[in-house]
């Protein structure tokens, strides 16, 4: 029985070792992954969408659809996030939140507060270390994490406050980043539910249950998550 | 072969299809819609051409929202579908079809509604009186003369279809082989900055598209209409 | 056949209003001024315009009335149009055997061969129609309705831009038609010398509304017919027609006279129509010596109707009762003192055998 | 002025090969037979082609001649084409003014009201051009290209569609325009009632190319002129014409011998043209008696040509000197005994001033 | 007013001026190139019409992300125009208008190429023996008789741009009076589950296009050019 797992795009890089993982303990466990917005994907799937599992990358959402009975379990967190500064023009490892208002740096690109989770915690990092009002002129805004991290990645611009698993990812890690203080934000806690569908799935049911293992655990650490105690 | 992997191909099978019936689709829906509107004035013809446009001023993902809610099981559409014992469209090759072809609608009837415009009555009254009936006309002479407007709602829609994703994205949720386009497949290898995979394809997308353009715009030319 | 036309249509300021019997055998010539209405009458019969109210009848067969209406397509009308109407997208021979493809076969009388001989196009068959001049193009238009074998042919000034030799080529092909293969022609034309050679009936109209219908005889006998506009009143004279003698003429015998004719070799002998102009006819008292005037008929004044420009008309009558036009100047009638009653001799030079 | 025009042009299977110098003085006619490249001619002298190698120079000006070229807009050209060119979006008014209003001031002319009003187009002004008749668009057409005031009108048979009497209407006015106003015109027609009214020049084009260009006179006087087609041979005279006297006639002085002249009212005295056909010549040997010919005129017999159907051509020459050319049945010219040198009275019936 | 913020209306400006200069930027750029596309047949042409259409095909964002690269400041556009000491496009309403103006113009071209390919020759020969020179001609021939291609071309780059956000998205980074167009605030809306407002904007959006289209279809066809 095929089952489908839909995942916050910031998840795309530590999921892909996760399941690889899976696959080679799992061989006759048939899936796919299909990566998107969380806010997206909760829409789709109060729309029927045929998905079994879903990632989120806040936990709002899960419980956004629990509350409204698509959900098989209850929201579990999988995983904590953070956000760093990162940039492949600079040696971003130097960098601080108070350096963003100088001059020298034109554009910061973040992804979209108004309905990406990271970008929220990015706008409240840079209000805690109070650069926010000097940032303002210098902000881009990014559909999501990863359009984010292409928008500083083509040069456009110098810096971007970035998911610390899109950082570590091989492409990017090439160049430093600045982990940004956890405390200078509220917890970018990523949950997930088995959706009602899912719930009739044994197999989807058993990657859930992976999720939870020590070996996902390990990759996902790997990855810069945090994870839940 | 050219480097892709069973699931591009899976893609390019499915945006080819897509094409190919939303282009027909519409053909066949607009021909009609297009001559009806420009058969007379009328306020009410007005209105509806500009109602065939709307869904082209809206962003492509919040169409895809608004036909999602319309479409899916809980939709008006969608439901009526299940009542009949038919399954709803959302996230299903049937679903972005239609999608498809009213998001590209107005890039088929517009030019269309145009050729037909220009259409000279007097070379229908011609083969009306040389014994042709509604349907040879139609095809013997209305067709030819309008020829390049059928071109053009063809080639935009086409091409419109083959780069559109925001709807598909929406309304399909890009499963494999039923609703992953090769523009999805693009956009998620860019996201994934699995960079070299979205050039080789869209590079190979570019050069289809060329050449179909190509040969179908040098066909056009080819069988130009004397101008008088 | 007959055809019944009842129409009324307001075109803005233009008021079509006719209703009308036309006899249909041969050649009806539509003559009137432009504007007048020529057209838009024929848009009417052919069923391009869908008026309400409106009658079209041919023979028993009714093509408008009330609310039943045979489309053009199934009308079998050969159509011309006043104006250009090639269909651009296809060859000059497309074009000709459009309508020729969509005629049952075994209604098909005139074929792609001959029209094309006939028409001088042979040569222009595979080029486009935009590689045509003015008058290769409208006898692409006239060859087209040809070769749909029509039960009826409706052509709008089919000839008007076609060079006197051509025209006379093609003149014969449409009278022979219209006598042989039976096809009743309503044409328009302008030219008062097509509506003589071609037409056995005119239909004059005048303000979108039908003057009057008479044959081409009762149109060429009245002096102020419109036809006469051009070249003067004439009269048409009924005789017979002999194979020529030794002085190279045919005799018209009409009665106990007799006209020499030039010009009519090759016609069958037997019935035969003459027209003759009216300014063609001087009248004489005496019989004029050695002169070149070959045919002096003695005839008796009629009556003498004014005409233009210090003209008149005088009407005579032949000894078999036939009527003949002759135009002099008014001052010529008083200065011979004709009055009706007077003998006279008609003295015609030139005289012209009707196609 | 005289225009030059050198040109080889191919067009497929058409080949136009002309080289020309046409003194342009009043109105020159461009005859010949449908596809012969009359269109095509006008199109290189208007500079709607721009050939390579052609020269087209009028006056003293170049037109076209190596890389020179002066672009139609510039050339003042009033341009009538054969086939319907009304542009679309505008009304009657504004085609009308379309060219005069580009038209410096001081070299306006003409102006729309008394366009309009002669060419009876006053109520329509107002229209679109798709609620026109066929003979209002071509006469929208002529007025469009009469307002600019050209240098040089170049006409594609602009009467084709128009009837008798509206022709009779417009054609003084385009005498009088190339007259008076000293503008040249190039006009094709398939008329020769046209030709024969309006040219003073004829130019024969046959198969692509120039046959002969010849003055009307000159074409007229050739018997196997391509315009006698339609009415045979005529003459052309010139005279003196006097007002009319008591009888209502104008007498028309030639030498010292008269011919009294109907329907010339209006026309001022003095040098005029008489154009005869000479088919409405007769020949006789005696005076004749008391009869309506008015016109006996003692000649002289020239030459006699064979003529077609059994007629011969008699050329006869006037006591002044002129020739006068009579058409007869080759059977009267013997009976009579005709030959070069015989006296004889031509007798003269209908006679037609040219306008 | 109309319950909107100044963000929205901030939006609704920045909006306006998009569709209106890329409009009007399309429509003289698309001109001349229509124009000589339609002058002759010939392989370059027909490639060009080809080429143009390209940009359709490659999915908004993908296509955002190269043009990204090339007008930022490390691609050829942005670095020559910075080395020419201008500021390079990435991220500013130039860049967005340059992206709009390539993204909508096939919708342009070909509704204009199709125009100009049937346009009467004669017609304009008419003009010129009247007088007129080229660039009146233009203006008083040319361009009312293919006013109907100009209406196609101008309504479906106007409402294309509307809603268009893929490209804009990418490009423009969704800057607050800059580049944060209307779709993008809708789309925002709808991510963010802020249905309510994402309807407002979007029936507001939909009302405005619709009267939009009406009056310009309407009074199109009230001057309709009489075909014989
Ligand atoms: N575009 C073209 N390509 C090739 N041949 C052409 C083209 N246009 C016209 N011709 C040919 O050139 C010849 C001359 O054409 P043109 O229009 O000059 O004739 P015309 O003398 O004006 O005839 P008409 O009296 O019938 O109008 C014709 O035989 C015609 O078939
Ligand atoms: N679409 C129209 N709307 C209004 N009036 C029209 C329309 N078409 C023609 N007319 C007018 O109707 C009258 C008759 O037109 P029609 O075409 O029947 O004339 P016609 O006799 O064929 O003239 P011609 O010999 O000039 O072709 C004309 O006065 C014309 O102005
Ligand atoms: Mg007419
Ligand atoms: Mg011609």
């Amino acid at each position: 029985e095929r089952f489908t797992i839909a995942a916050a795009s910031d998840l795309r890089f530590a999921l892909e070792d996760v399941i690889a993982v899976y696959r080679a303990q799992y061989p006759d466990h048939a899936f796919e992954v299909v990566y998107g917005s969380s806010g997206k994907m909760t829409t789709q799937i109060m729309n029927g969408a045929p998905y079994d599992l879903f990632f989120s990358a806040d936990i709002s959402f899960p419980e956004r659809l629990h509350a409204a009975g698509f959900s098989a379990t209850e929201p579990a967190v999988y995983a904590i996030g953070r956000i760093v500064i990162w940039s492949n023009t600079l040696d971003a490892s130097g960098l601080t939140l108070e350096d963003l208002a100088d001059a020298s740096i034109r554009r910061i690109a973040i992804a979209q507060p108004a309905h990406a989770p990271y970008g929220l915690r990015a706008q409240e990092a840079m209000e805690a270390a109070g650069v926010w009002d000097r940032v303002q002129g210098k902000l881009v805004f990014g559909e999501n994490i990863a359009q984010t991290a292409q928008m500083v990645e083509s040069g456009a611009a110098e810096v971007g406050i970035i998911a610390l698993s899109l950082a570590m990812f091989p492409a990017l890690a090439a160049h430093g980043y600045h982990l940004i203080d956890d405390g200078l934000h509220n917890p970018l806690t990523q949950g997930f539910i088995v959706t009602k569908r899912g719930g009739a799935k044994p197999a989807a049911m058993n990657f859930a249950r992976f999720m939870e293992t020590d070996e996902a655990h390990r990759i996902m650490e790997a990855y810069g998550f945090v994870m839940p105690r | 072969m050219l480097g892709l992997s069973p699931a591009d191909w899976q893609a390019i099978e499915v945006t080819f299809k897509l094409c190919l019936y939303t282009t027909l689709i519409l053909l066949v829906i607009a021909t009609p819609l297009a001559w009806w509107l420009s058969a007379k004035r009328s306020g009410l013809r007005v209105a509806v051409q500009a109602v065939v446009a709307l869904p082209l001023v809206l962003p492509p993902t919040v169409l895809g929202f608004y036909l999602l809610v319309a479409l899916g099981p809980r939709g008006v559409v969608g439901q009526t579908l299940e009542n009949i014992g038919l399954t709803h469209l959302a996230f299903s090759f049937e679903g972005i079809l239609v999608a498809s072809v009213i998001y590209s609608m107005p890039f088929a009837v517009q030019p269309l509604y145009e050729a037909f415009s220009n259409l000279s009555r007097r070379h229908v009254e011609v083969a009306s009186a040389l014994g042709a009936n509604l349907f040879d006309r139609f095809f013997t002479v209305i067709l030819p003369l309008t020829r390049g407007g059928f071109v053009v709602a063809a080639t935009l829609t086409f091409a419109h279809t083959l780069g559109e994703f925001g709807v598909i994205l929406m309304l399909g949720g890009s499963i494999p082989g039923e609703t992953k386009v090769l523009s999805v497949l693009i956009y998620d290898h860019t996201e994934a900055m699995n960079y070299e995979a979205a050039h080789r394809l869209s590079a190979m997308l570019l050069v289809f598209a060329f050449l179909t353009l190509f040969v179908v715009y040098g066909i056009n030319r080819r069988f130009q209409i004397a101008k008088l | 056949m007959i055809l019944q036309v009842r129409a009324h249509w307001r075109r803005d300021r233009f008021e079509l209003a006719v209703e009308m019997q036309l006899p249909l055998e041969g050649v009806t010539a539509l003559f009137g001024r432009s504007g007048c209405g020529k057209t838009s009458l024929l848009r009417v019969i052919a069923g391009l315009e869908r008026l309400k109210g409106a009658e079209v009848m041919l023979g028993g067969q009714v093509w408008q009335q009330g609310r039943q209406f045979v489309p053009l397509h199934r009308r079998r009308i050969g159509l011309v149009f006043q104006e250009h109407s090639l269909l651009p997208h296809l060859s000059v021979r497309d074009n000709l055997l459009y309508g020729y493809r969509r005629t049952p076969l075994p209604e098909r009388r005139l074929h792609l061969a001959e029209v094309a001989a006939m028409l001088g196009l042979d040569a222009l068959l595979d080029r486009g129609i935009d590689q045509l001049s003015g008058g290769q193009r409208q006898r692409v238009s006239l060859g087209r309705a040809l070769l749909t074998s029509p039960r009826l042919l409706l052509l709008d000034e089919p000839l008007s831009a076609l060079d006197t030799q051509t025209k006379r080529e093609i003149m014969p092909f449409l009278s022979r038609l219209a006598v042989e293969a039976g096809v009743p022609m309503i044409m328009i034309s302008h030219a008062p010398d097509e509506v003589e050679r071609l037409a056995d009936r005119v239909v004059f109209m005048r303000d979108g509304r039908i003057d009057c219908i008479e044959t081409l005889r009762e149109a060429l006998a009245r002096p102020d017919s419109p036809l006469f506009d051009e070249e003067g009143p004439a009269s048409v004279l009924q005789g017979d027609l002999a194979p020529p003698t030794d002085n190279g003429l045919h005799p018209f015998q009409i009665g106990s006279e007799r006209i020499w004719l030039v010009g009519a070799s090759g016609r069958a002998r037997g019935d035969a129509r003459l027209r003759i102009l009216a300014r063609d006819v001087a009248l004489a008292l005496d019989l004029p010596g050695r002169t070149s005037v070959l045919n002096q008929l003695p005839v008796s004044v009629e009556r003498i109707d004014p005409g233009p420009d210090g003209r008149v008309t005088v009407a005579c009558r032949l000894a078999d009762g036939q009527v003949l036009l002759s135009q002099i100047t008014a001052w010529s009638a008083q200065s011979l003192a004709l009055r009706p009653g007077t003998g006279a001799y008609a003295l015609i030079k030139s005289v012209a055998l009707m196609e």
